[in-house]
């Protein structure tokens, strides 16, 4: 399998808080990669470090073999790492319609990809057909801001497959979804995988992650604890000692950053992986 | 050696009349976020309130009234113009307040005349130390203006009042959020910038005369000074204005005085090229 | 956010708008007032372009009293020979704004004169005042610079100022007064006004001062327009130790004073015509000038004539008369009076009058005015006073 | 403030109001000097084109870029000098030296950006205000070249075209009116362009616009770029309508009164731009009658105006007809007359 992505001895501090620490790991092509934790666990961070809002400090990251972690964030988009964020994902103010068109031509290059025009190559028969792949056939002219979250949880995704993604990172897709859209959410992440994208993941509901991931990572303080899959993870004693345990982490005493975990992923944790 | 020390005994002075406007200018500019571009025009007519009262009532009364005068201006204009405004863009209240130095600057010009009216100074004469002469009115200004410093830097660090403008400094949100009624701290602010610009225009009037366009370069090198000094701590404007003054006095001399100004711009040009936040401010995000 | 308007909403309020530019434009174009000439005396469109708000407000107000001041006296005068249909135009000191002031004179007004304060209202006019379509309008202006009559332009005069014209003579006079005097002038700093009126005089002052002999030297140092402490500049200046410090700037003196005083010069000044010593010793003690040669031109001598217009100049404003009054004065009646020499007020007439006119010794010529180049220099000469002591003014005429 | 899709302003699409007044401003345009003969209004209205098509260039940096570029006078300034210069001194044909004004804004937008572009928020204003300061000092200081405070004249209006002559008032105004509908096709062609798509990304959301491959900073460049070139090409029509150029046209406040005149228009649309440079224009002389007080009066029109219309006259006055037009649909029983929140209450 090629490797879509690696990350070695990646790290960040923010004033004397390690937010990443020596953080190492590959996903390979067309996976689903799961990253599990309590809060403050440094998943966002690994996030915004991946994808250039944040800078490292050290370590090297590689997207298909190419180093890019000096590249600015728009680079890295353009050789083909997409993502979305937990809050503001979209060009709230602007249509549907005009949100695709500009995740599409901010992919395009050359002097034609400058001054030429948003529509010259999309038809609007091309547009309908996108659109009702998504399921918003009938919402091209509405605003982006008035969609339901579950809508314009679909449209970033949407969006980030017109800009030429290739490996995608999903923070908190499932946020404020409820159960059936959960559902149909991760039908959406599996097909487009089946594309051949590689989709790295963020999220607190367990059952998700256990039913859509290839393998998780879990990670705490900034630090990887460990790898595997689903099943692995879940029977792994330092994750359960991680989420309920009292006991130290890696010797460092539990603070308030880390919180207690969610209690309703805690309800899902206890009921176990249903795959 | 003695050209030398003129010199910078000029620029002291010069950064000191900058320093206390760039003072205001923090805090209206930095803590409320309100480009006050009429700030010198304010500081023009409290050197007006000390031309006319000050035969009256002796300088440091008139002094007295500048701050309060223009302390009240400053209340009627964030009445007026800049509490409407504060949900507006920062361009449009560069404009109003713009606005503000056109009606300032008219008004004064045709209530004073155009003439430059002499406005005696607190102490007259000069200080000889080897060969140096600095008129005492300008050791006034030096004294005066680190007094207001220090007096400011401890209301800010050390009183209620100080640890809720700093509040509101950080982020007027989360100042609503715990409670600090933003809107009245905003006006106490106002009344205290304009209040000192009102001081800074009756310590200047003596050596600029009160004239209708006197605060013009005033205006632009505060700043000048704030941006290099970086957005943030009264301490950092005063030094950057003891910068600039001695950049603008010894380029002069050193170099050429066709662009005695332009010395301080690009000063601050370098800086920020090199730090984007200023001399003494914290990371900005440059997007 | 907004949803994008449905087509055709509103569509009605913006045709109202496009009616409304429409209508306008079409009012506009019958306001332009035409006029003819009757019977009685001539009736001369006369412009005044001058800077009654921006930094030369002061140029610019001194200089439309003294021209408001010609025009009633024309106007008031028994069996006058010519009416002044007098239109105002403020430029705010800004050569654009002049030049929208010339051309709003000129269609709309129909001048065929205009005076104007100084050189940034008075040269942008060449551009467009000798053109036939538009209506030709003769230029009267106050300039210290050549550029105002070095363009070829028939239809200027320069009047007042003149650097170029009166310096050569004005340097020779300070230094035959410095001679006789035991004054001891030879080493002079220019404190340089960087402006046009600025530049001009520091230019020529230096350049015929330094002609006069080895010993004779020139430093200057620049400021720019709105500087209030002149500080660096006068230290800069006082390190070459000057015998004189010349002021390029009228207004500007009394705080250039005040602060090379507090520096500890000691020396002479010399100040440009349009502070007089008068005037300076109400704002600045006389003691901290004494010692110092003010230029003066004509109006401001003890003659008969002069005399006579400060005293009326006094009665009607409750100012004493300076220089700027005394050329806003001039500059229109000038042109009033060519114009009744042409016994018309036709632009190119009048102009041609000029000359003549310059020559006969009549008591509206304050300024002693003789002669008038054909390039449009009027021939300018000043007079020197020496301020001796508080009470000792004393005039030195060339 | 509230961001509204540039798509739908101005002439961008449909008859909406926005097209039928920008063409009813045209056709006005074009028939002024029919209506006004050569008098001073057509000169007025000269002066409001060249303030126009600045303002189009302005309008790139500001409007669509969101770059508060409160020192771009100095383009408009440099334009204005170079032609000067190379007329008055090397004797150049406008048409000639025109194009190198171009480039010479060109150049300098580029190095203006490479500058300041770093800079977020008010520390971007200063630094370009400070730049336009450097340029004004710069120019007074060169005397050789620009004449310094004595100014440069005389600049010859441009040469003839063929049979065409530029020197009667009517002639140089349909001059001036062609190269602003030129200046607006740029502008126009920019917006629709990819570039349009990325500067309408940047001010809807940086952060996601870079995540999803745009280069913010490229992107402003080249806009400010070229607004920069155009701020050029406005700046040499003004060079020769006045004729005589001083550092005045470098002042500081240039940009100033620009970048008000645009805010007071309406920003993001040719209809506001126009409005805006009309104001700046019309309104001192109107207020000429007032002499000494005409400053003031200004100063409280400009209060008052962006006091009862931050968002511009323009986008007032569209406000006001979605409004009649709701009203007349309501009264009419139509069933799409849900009012909007905000805009009730953005009613003056």
């Amino acid at each position: 399998m090629t490797e879509a992505l690696t990350l070695r001895d990646v790290d960040r501090r923010f004033g004397g808080l390690k937010a990443v620490d020596s953080v190492s790991m590959t996903v390979s092509e067309g996976e689903i990669f799961g990253i599990i934790g309590p809060n403050g666990a440094g998943k966002t961070t690994l996030f915004n470090l991946i994808s250039g809002n944040v800078s490292t400090m050290s370590g090297a990251i590689e997207l298909y073999g190419r180093r890019i972690e000096r590249m600015p964030v728009h680079r890295r988009a353009r050789l083909g790492l997409g993502r979305t964020f937990q809050t503001s994902q979209l060009f709230a103010g602007v249509t549907v319609h005009e949100n695709l068109e500009i995740a599409e031509v901010s992919s395009r290059r050359g002097v034609g990809g400058w001054l030429g025009s948003p529509t010259a190559r999309r038809t609007v028969e091309a547009e309908r057909v996108d659109l009702e792949a998504w399921d918003l056939a009938d919402k091209g002219e509405r605003l982006a801001g008035e969609l339901t979250l579950f809508e314009q949880q679909r449209l970033a995704l949407a969006m980030t497959l017109a800009a030429g993604a290739r490996v995608l990172l999903l923070d908190e897709p499932s946020g404020g979804l409820v159960e059936s859209e959960v559902h149909q959410l991760m039908e959406l992440i599996r097909g487009i995988r089946d594309r051949g994208v590689t989709v790295l993941v963020i999220d607190h509901k367990m059952r998700l992650m256990m039913q859509l991931c290839d393998r998780i990572m879990v990670m705490a303080l900034g630090a990887v604890i460990t790898t595997g899959d689903p099943t692995e993870i879940a029977a792994d004693a330092r994750v359960r000692e991680l989420y309920f345990g009292r006991a130290p982490v890696r010797g460092v005493e539990r603070n308030e950053r880390t919180g207690g975990p969610d209690p309703a992923d805690a309800h899902t944790w206890r009921a176990g992986p249903t795959s | 050696m003695e050209l030398l020390a003129q010199q910078m005994a000029n620029g002291i002075v010069l950064g000191s009349i900058y320093g206390l406007l760039a003072i205001c200018l923090v805090l209206i500019f930095g803590v409320l976020d309100i480009p006050q571009f009429a700030l010198g025009a304010m500081a023009m007519l409290g050197g007006y309130v000390v031309f006319l009262l000050g035969p009256i009532v002796g300088y440091w009364v008139s002094l007295l009234a500048a701050m309060v005068a223009i302390g009240a201006l400053g209340a009627v204009v964030q009445r007026l113009v800049f509490a409407p405004l504060r949900k507006a863009a920062d361009v449009t209240v560069f404009v109003a307040a713009f606005g503000l130095v056109l009606i300032f600057q008219g008004l004064a010009l045709v209530i004073f005349g155009p003439d430059p009216r002499q406005v005696p100074p607190s102490i007259s004469g000069s200080l000889v130390i080897g060969g140096v002469h600095i008129a005492y009115h300008r050791l006034v200004i030096v004294g005066v203006v680190l007094a207001v410093f220090l007096a400011l830097q401890w209301v800010l660090r050390s009183t209620r009042a100080g640890r809720v403008i700093r509040a509101v400094g950080q982020s007027t949100t989360g100042a609503q959020v715990v409670g600090i009624p933003t809107g009245r701290v905003a006006f106490a602010v106002m009344i205290l910038g304009s209040a000192l610009a009102g001081l800074a225009g009756g310590l200047l009037a003596p050596i600029s005369q009160a004239m209708p366009l006197a605060g013009d370069s005033l205006t632009i090198n505060a700043f000048i000074v704030i941006i290099l000094a970086g957005m943030g701590s009264i301490g950092g404007a005063l030094v950057a204005a003891y910068i600039v003054g001695l950049v603008e006095s010894l380029g002069a001399t050193y170099l050429s005085q066709d662009f005695s100004q332009l010395y301080s711009i690009l000063l601050m040009l370098i800086v920020l090229l090199v730090k984007p936040s200023g001399l003494f401010g914290k990371k900005v995000s440059r997007v | 956010m907004r949803h994008p308007a449905p087509r055709g909403r509103a569509r009605a309020a913006a045709l109202l708008g496009a009616v409304a530019v429409l209508a306008a434009l079409v009012g506009c174009s019958t306001t332009g007032s035409t006029s003819k000439a009757g019977t009685g005396p001539l009736e001369l469109h006369l412009g005044v372009i001058d800077s009654i708000t921006g930094s030369a407000a002061q140029y610019g107000q001194d200089f439309e009293r003294g021209a408001k001041m010609a025009i009633d006296e024309l106007n008031n005068a028994k069996d006058a020979k010519v009416k002044i249909v007098p239109s105002f135009c403020n430029s705010g000191g800004d050569p654009a704004q002049a030049v929208t002031c010339g051309k709003q004179l000129q269609s709309r007004d129909k001048v065929t004169a205009v005076v104007a304060s100084t050189s940034m209202e008075a040269v942008p006019l060449l551009t467009f005042n000798t053109s036939a379509a538009l209506g030709k309008f003769v230029v009267v202006g106050i300039s210290q610079a050549a550029g105002l009559t070095s363009s070829n332009n028939p239809l200027v005069v320069r009047y007042l100022a003149n650097a170029p014209s009166y310096l050569p003579a004005m340097t020779k006079l300070l230094d035959k007064t410095s001679k006789e005097q035991s004054l001891g002038i030879r080493k002079v700093g220019i404190m340089e006004w960087n402006t046009e009126a600025g530049q001009a005089l520091a230019t020529n002052f230096q350049k015929n001062w330094e002609a006069l002999g080895s010993a004779y030297t020139v430093s200057s140092a620049v400021y720019q327009d709105g500087t209030t402490d002149f500080s660096p500049q006068l230290t800069s200046l006082l390190a070459k130790d000057p015998d004189l410090i010349v002021i390029s700037q009228g207004p500007a003196s009394a705080a250039i004073i005040k602060q090379a005083t507090d520096l500890g010069y000691k020396g002479r000044y010399y100040v440009p015509v349009a502070q007089s010593p008068t005037q300076l010793a109400t704002q600045i003690p006389v003691e901290d000038f004494i010692g110092s040669v003010f230029e003066t031109s004509q109006a401001s001598l003890d003659t008969p004539r002069s005399t006579k217009w400060r005293d009326a100049f006094k009665s009607k404003y409750k100012l004493d008369a300076n220089a700027n009054n005394s050329a806003g004065y001039g500059s229109v009646e000038l042109i009033a009076h060519a114009a009744i020499a042409a016994a018309s007020v036709d632009a190119e007439k009048i102009r041609a009058e000029m000359p003549k006119v310059l020559t006969i010794d009549a008591p509206w010529n304050i300024g002693g005015y003789h002669s008038l180049a054909p390039s449009g220099d009027v021939k300018v000469e000043y007079g020197l006073t020496l301020v001796k002591s508080a009470d000792d003014f004393e005039l030195i005429q060339p | 403030m509230s961001d509204l899709p540039p798509a739908r302003n101005g002439l961008a699409s449909g008859w909406g109001p926005g097209r039928i007044a920008s063409l009813a401003v045209l056709l006005a345009a074009i028939l002024a000097p029919v209506v006004l003969g050569s008098g001073y209004q057509l000169d007025l209205l000269s002066l409001v084109l060249i303030n126009a098509m600045f303002l189009f260039a302005l309008d790139l940096a500001y409007g669509q870029a969101g770059l508060a570029a409160v020192g771009h006078g100095a383009f408009l300034g440099i334009g204005t000098y170079v032609v000067g210069i190379l007329a008055v001194k090397a004797g150049w044909p406008f048409w000639a030296a025109m194009p190198i004004a171009i480039l010479v804004c060109a150049a300098a937008g580029l190095l203006m950006g490479l500058i300041t572009l770093r800079l977020a928020g008010h520390y971007f204003v200063i630094a370009s205000l400070a730049l336009a300061i450097a340029v004004g000092l710069v120019v007074s200081a060169w005397q050789d070249l620009t004449g310094g405070a004595l100014g440069l004249g005389l600049v010859p209006r441009p040469a003839g075209v063929g049979p065409v002559s530029f020197e009667a008032p009517s002639a140089f105004y349909w001059l001036l009116l062609a190269a602003t509908l030129l200046v607006m096709l740029v502008c126009w062609s920019l917006r629709r362009s990819n570039v349009g798509t990325r500067l309408r990304s940047i001010r809807e959301n940086p952060r996601l616009a870079s995540a999803l491959g745009v280069n913010i900073v490229l992107t402003r460049l080249l806009v400010l770029v070229i607004s920069a070139a155009l701020a050029g090409f406005a700046g040499a029509f003004q060079s020769t309508y006045l004729g005589f150029i001083t550092p005045s046209v470098l002042a500081s406040n240039v940009g100033f009164y620009a970048l008000m005149a645009l805010i007071i228009g309406g920003q993001r649309s040719f209809v506001g731009a126009v409005i805006g440079a009309a104001f700046f224009v019309l309104v001192p002389v109107l207020l000429q009658f007032s002499s000494a007080l005409s400053p003031v009066f200004f100063g409280l029109a400009l209060v008052v105006v962006i006091l009862l219309a931050p968002d511009g006259v323009w986008g007032r006055l569209r406000a006001l007809g979605r409004w009649v037009a709701t009203r007349t649909r309501a009264a009419r029983g139509g069933s799409s007359a849900r009012l909007e929140p905000g805009q009730e209450r953005s009613l003056p």
